[in-house]
């Protein structure tokens, strides 16, 4: 399945493996993992908890999936996002391209990641010492995703 | 007509509530109408939240979207997966 | 260490994590896998074969790993290239980058790999149908390593 | 003054010699004049290679970069790892 919703970790060598299994023609893979950090917006972060849509998630992410292969040759796309409570050095999201050849792979890889972060229905929820609060949408996450349509005109 | 509502993250849990099924009047027939409509209803903080998102049916719109009979309205903030 | 040539095929996923490994100010792991690929310019391809300048490899990489940390806030960077004789869906190249955030993680990996395909002294051979052939150099590949020099001016 | 020579990849088997320590002349003190004396001496593959690439020292280099006694020289093709 290209998109997957999970509270269970991943391994990340078996799925990019299965990703490229047997597929010769692929010359180049494009990974990326968001991973939690222990400190945001200067405040230390204990734990994280995602919130999201169930449903229109993957609607969401099969979306962004499909535009990405009508803009790139691709052979295997992957979209892997946790949900529920995560700790420090926790993988979050994994979004793996493959394709014949480098530059194809990298753009979907990022394109993928930059449209997920502004229309994928996930909210994060931090815990630190001064108590619980929801993560503010950054404005670069905005401008990150604006990049892909100026490119069109 | 009737529709279920959705409420996620900070926006649930500042109404305390994550979903409900309204009859809505005649006249309430886009999201944007709905929306005020809600607030009417005690529903305050949908008419102060920054940035509100909505989806019809699981995909994005905006005040304009038609809302009808049996359909699923969703009010978010900006979200901040990944 | 930081730069490796190697004959020894690598582990995805040790590599990886050892990477970013008890770092939770990690919010971004940007990596890419070169593979070999059963067809390149039209010809059917059993095995390559990388020849390198040893010593001045790992010099080249080193300067090309210095140089994207000049440019971007980086935690980890890898960079793990094979030599000798591979066959298709082999592993040729491993590069992966850590920092905060994806944008710097991404453009961070796509530099290296654009500076390594046309700076590191790698060669490759291939046998085809038609006898052994040395790949010739990709125009593409200046102009991708010339993308990075227009943004500085 | 003498120079180790090295030759990589297609250039390294048309020539049939991977490298070479050679006493240079008075006058080759540069990898461009250098790459004169060797097509002088027979190495004619160093005069038609296309896009010719060298390093001294481990370092990428031109026509114009000095060479010295005890220093490294390689000639080879464009590059074509990743």
């Amino acid at each position: 399945m290209t998109v997957r919703v999970q509270e269970a970790d991943f391994d990340l060598n078996a799925e990019l493996t299965a990703l490229r299994a047997g597929d010769a023609r692929v010359g180049a893979l494009a990974s990326f993992v968001g991973l939690v950090r222990d400190i945001n917006d200067g405040a230390g972060v204990s734990e994280i908890t995602l919130e999201h849509y169930p449903g229109m998630t993957e609607r969401a992410l099969e979306a962004i999936v499909d535009e990405a292969k009508t803009r790139w040759d691709l052979y295997g796309v992957l979209v892997i996002h946790r949900v529920g409570p995560l700790r420090p050095c926790d993988q979050i999201v994994l979004v793996a391209v493959t394709s014949a050849h480098r530059g194809e792979a990298f753009a979907a890889c990022e394109f993928i990641m930059d449209y997920l972060k502004t229309r994928a229905p996930f909210w994060k929820r931090e815990a630190t010492p001064d108590g619980a609060r929801w993560v503010d949408a950054r404005e670069a996450d905005d401008s990150a995703a604006a990049r892909w349509q100026k490119e069109d005109s | 007509m009737s529709v279920k509502i959705l409420y996620f993250a900070g926006l649930r849990e500042a109404l305390g509530i994550g979903s409900e099924t309204l009859e809505l009047p005649a006249g309430v027939a886009t999201v944007g109408t709905l929306r005020d409509w809600l607030v009417g209803l005690g529903r305050e903080r949908l008419a102060s939240a920054k940035n509100l998102r909505c989806a019809v049916n699981q995909e994005m719109g905006g005040p304009e979207t038609a809302v009808r009979d049996g359909d699923e309205v969703a009010f978010f903030p900006p979200v901040t997966g990944g």
